[in-house]
């Protein structure tokens, strides 16, 4: 323990001897994390919106114009009973064309004089995404619904999810989430080069200082304890500087970006920053003890 | 002579020095005056050196030789002739090619690398290029060999100073090996090599950089380090030095043993 | 001349000679261009996809059904001879019904049994869509258009552009462009700091080599010559690594991305490759050569 | 005497050393030898140098002397009184804190920094901790000084290995500096100062690390070297040598000019 002490006194005389190797050390993890952070963040934006696309994803079952409030009561409440629906809703024929109006800008609905050809529904909303295909054939193999579908010759006509466009949706979210991860990776990997470099050239520049420590009778422990100090403090207050400016970003340049970019999904919680926060600390820290004791044992083989 | 001991050499009386350094060192009595017929500190057997990147020029050639405790040997030869390739073997800095070579009998050639750090902790070495630390100050550089070793604060802050003083720096404490002369900075080298008190002082051209009388103050201290009953082993190429001290000198010539002769002079061939 | 020689001589023995360090910095170079490079790739994407986005911005204007042929080819003519129009076609009442069915995939179609409510329509494609309004202004106040249009109380009626969508792809597209821009930046600058650092850290661990070579009477140019072109080498030799990574990437990744994401155009012409890497090989040897020359200037005060 | 000249020290006969420098040195005549009127190459004027951090001691106190074109001077004082420091005013390693120092009538403390190069190629500096280039071997550690002042490459193949054989060093051609022993890394800082034959040849303890025969060789080479009108400066403290030269020595202690007399002894106290 008298030795812990003795190498964060040696840690913090020769953060001040060597400010300028140290500065160098610093910034370089700081910048690194920084990275690492922003592309985090940038994450949990991609996944927001990844997962906002998904969420879309519901069931519309249509409803023939004679189908009696009791049936689709019936119907309504077996789906809500299925697994992985969240929630179940109605559109009368009135809904459906004032919707239709409103997201078509065509003309066509000037030229109805009056119909309304459009079906009422049984919307349903799904927990689960991936489910959609399961619920569908549920809705579908129901008698009561077989019934008072829009198409009972062929109930499956009747209900509408997009198969394909669920699909492309997934395999689009995916990719986007493989390129997003990959790239994170492939950054994570630079900061660990930059900052093994780093340390590297730092620890070349003293292997003099290393070479006489061992010749005076100094263990390898000993030799290693005020630098993997050194690397570790680099390293917290490279990630505290991390952590600063992103805590910046997160307050000032967050809500800027969310009002510009109304599509996007900038809404992080705070528990997801604090885990980026403690991600950054821990990987600096890692990365510069390990980084030190790699960069040292050639310069400690006796 | 109205030159101030306290600037070229340390203030000491020899009475007062010896006081102080023998509740230092080891466990001799001072008036104990060792005999070369103690035990063998160390042992030379056969011992080769031919350096990679010399390969047709043995540095050392077939060396044997044995040096007992207490003993005060000088070590001379011509400039390249292997005396600081004999002392950095000693203290494992390099390995022998062939032959064996045993320091307070564990053998050096087969020794483990974890346990060299502890061979060197009871080995002084004054370097021939000082080997300071360039960072720290002269305190922290004479420090330095105590916290090696887990000495307490305590007694570094009362050993270090006082064997500063020994050494005439007493007022060069907080200065850095950039600031001082180049005699200076081997007398900080001497500093670190007594200040852990080894039972085997080893000093390579400790006064190269020395003007006469601080060469003889500092050859005076060694001469009552070595009164305690601690091994010395000098290289040196001060004649002067070596012909007034009459002690036991190793004689070298590229690598050849030429000479060893109790209470010899300064002559390389036999 | 002779001391350029002597300098490039230097350099390869100064390499060879300080391996690691050398290594360390053509690493961080290397890493730092692909990045960038990587990033550059990624602008030009973006900016497929947002002039492919704006490319889509054209005006349809409805047509009448009794306009007569005659006035229809009058329109087209005058339609053509405006500027930023880049090409204008016909659309007739039964292909506007075949398209609508094809993109929307609500049941509207059937229930129209056999009607056509649908319009037909001039097409008007811009090669400038920043002039859409001007444009539409232009046909709208066409005397013969006004005859033919669809809704003749109120020919402004009968063009469609989606002034609103238009606005908004602009403020997206431009939004991405800054935002990626503003990476770019970042990344740039982040690169620039890390070769600085590296740069910077080799030279100090050479300052005593520095320090000497002044006192044996070496000129400050003389000293720097060796430097400068150890950096540079350093830069040439990462530059043509990050190029080769990003070719690598061009001809394996690229075309499997492609396949992938074919809502996104990967299609980059090799001028575009050409100019990324020049781009990247000169500012890796102004970044070499500024980097040294900054780094050693507190070395060589005298 | 058994001993083999080409190790120790360089194989030369004095006749042939002469010859082979005299083509390389200043245009004086070798007969000619220097007056001590000559002209002042060093001018020292009321000179004091204070360290930033050792405020309260002057390294040198208001010190003024003149060096004549041709002499041959050492310099002696104990350890840490301010030789080196002297001799590094001398080269603008650094600049006095006040009174001016001239060198060849150039003024170095109003002198532009980037003269300052063409003022360090005219002297040649043997430094006390050597300042050899880690990374170059001997050979291009002492082809350095020629090519800094432009020499061809004809030039430097010639006069590096020559310049190299008179110091003894004609096989460690291709060594590095830590491959070789203490008193060759001095040899070499001998054979870079003198390589390009300067008008003003300053050594600062060029003896430190060599045994007395190696040690004689190169103060005979020094000699020589004078002879052909080059000014020498030799801060020592070899009281052998100074004794047996019997040239002008100025004596320092502790910052303060002590002694100046032609054809002195080692006496630091007037
Ligand atoms: N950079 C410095 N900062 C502070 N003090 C210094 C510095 N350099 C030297 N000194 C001090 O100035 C004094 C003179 O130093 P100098 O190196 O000139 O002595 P010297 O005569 O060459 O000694 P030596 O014979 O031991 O080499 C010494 O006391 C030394 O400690
Ligand atoms: N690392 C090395 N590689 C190759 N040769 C070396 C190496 N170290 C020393 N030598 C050579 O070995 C010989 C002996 O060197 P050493 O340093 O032991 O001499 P020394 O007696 O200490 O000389 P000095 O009195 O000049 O210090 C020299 O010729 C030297 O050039
Ligand atoms: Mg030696
Ligand atoms: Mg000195």
């Amino acid at each position: 323990m008298a030795s812990f002490f003795y190498f964060l006194r040696e840690s913090f005389t020769g953060f001040s001897r060597n400010l300028s190797t140290a500065l160098g050390s610093i910034i370089t993890i700081f910048l690194s994390l920084l990275i690492i952070g922003i592309f985090m963040i940038g994450g949990y934006v991609v996944d927001n919106v990844a997962s906002s696309l998904e969420s879309e994803v519901s069931i519309t079952a249509f409803v023939s114009d004679d189908a009696s409030e009791a049936d689709i009561d019936t119907v309504e409440s077996y789906i809500r009973g299925l697994e992985g629906v969240q929630s179940v809703s109605f559109t009368t024929k009135d809904q459906a064309l004032e919707n239709f109006r409103q997201t078509s800008n065509s003309d066509i609905i000037d030229t109805l004089d009056g119909q309304n050809p459009l079906p009422a529904s049984i919307d349903v909303e799904l927990s689960d995404p991936q489910m959609v295909e399961q619920v569908a054939s549920q809705i579908e193999s129901n008698t009561t619904f077989q019934q008072i579908c829009d198409e009972p010759d062929n109930p499956a006509e009747s209900l509408k999810y997009g198969q394909q466009t669920v699909e492309r949706l997934f395999t689009l979210t995916n990719y986007v989430r493989y390129i997003s991860m990959a790239l994170v990776a492939l950054l994570i990997f630079i900061a660990l080069v930059f900052i093994n470099n780093t340390i590297r050239l730092a620890i070349l520049a003293r292997r003099k200082e290393i070479a006489i420590m061992r010749l005076v009778g100094a263990s390898n422990g000993f030799i290693r304890g005020p630098f993997l100090m050194e690397g570790a403090l680099h390293a917290v207050i490279g990630a505290a500087l991390a952590v600063g400016v992103l805590e910046l970003l997160r307050y000032l340049v967050l809500p800027k970006l969310q009002t510009a970019l109304m599509f996007l999904n900038f809404d992080i919680g705070p528990t997801a920053f604090l885990f980026i926060y403690v991600m950054l600390a821990v990987s600096g820290l890692i990365i510069g003890l390990i980084g030190s004791a790699f960069a040292m044992r050639r310069y400690l083989k006796v | 002579m109205t030159y101030d001991m306290s600037q070229g050499m340390p203030a000491y009386s020899a009475r007062q020095a010896t006081s102080q350094l023998s509740a230092a060192l080891p466990e001799l009595d001072i008036d104990d005056i060792p005999q070369s017929y103690g035990l063998p500190v160390i042992t030379f057997d056969h011992v080769t050196k031919i350096y990679p990147a010399q390969p047709n020029k043995p540095a050392l050639d077939d060396i044997s030789l044995e040096i007992f405790a207490g003993e005060f040997v000088f070590l001379i030869g011509h400039s390249g002739s292997g005396k600081s390739t004999f002392i950095r073997m000693l203290i494992r800095e390099i390995k022998p090619t062939s032959g064996t070579i045993k320091v307070a009998d564990e053998d050096l050639t087969t020794m483990r690398n974890w346990r060299v750090p502890y061979l060197r902790r009871n080995i002084g070495c004054v370097f021939q290029d000082f080997k300071l630390l360039p960072n720290k100050t002269v305190f922290e550089n004479v420090a330095f060999a105590l916290e090696v070793i887990g000495k307490s604060r305590h007694v570094i802050k009362t050993q270090v100073p006082e064997v500063l003083r020994l050494v005439g720096l007493q007022d060069k404490l907080n200065k850095r090996p950039d600031q001082l002369s180049g005699g200076e900075q081997q007398r900080v080298s001497i500093a670190r090599a007594i200040v852990n008190r080894p039972p085997l002082l080893i000093c390579d051209e400790p006064t190269g950089n020395l003007d006469p009388q601080t060469s003889r103050g500092i050859m005076d201290l060694l001469e009552r380090i070595n009164r305690t009953g601690t091994t010395v082993l000098v290289a040196t190429h001060d004649r002067e030095m070596v012909d007034n001290m009459r002690r036991r000198v190793i004689a070298l010539d590229r690598g050849v043993l030429t000479q060893d002769r109790e209470r010899g002079v300064y002559r390389v061939n036999g």
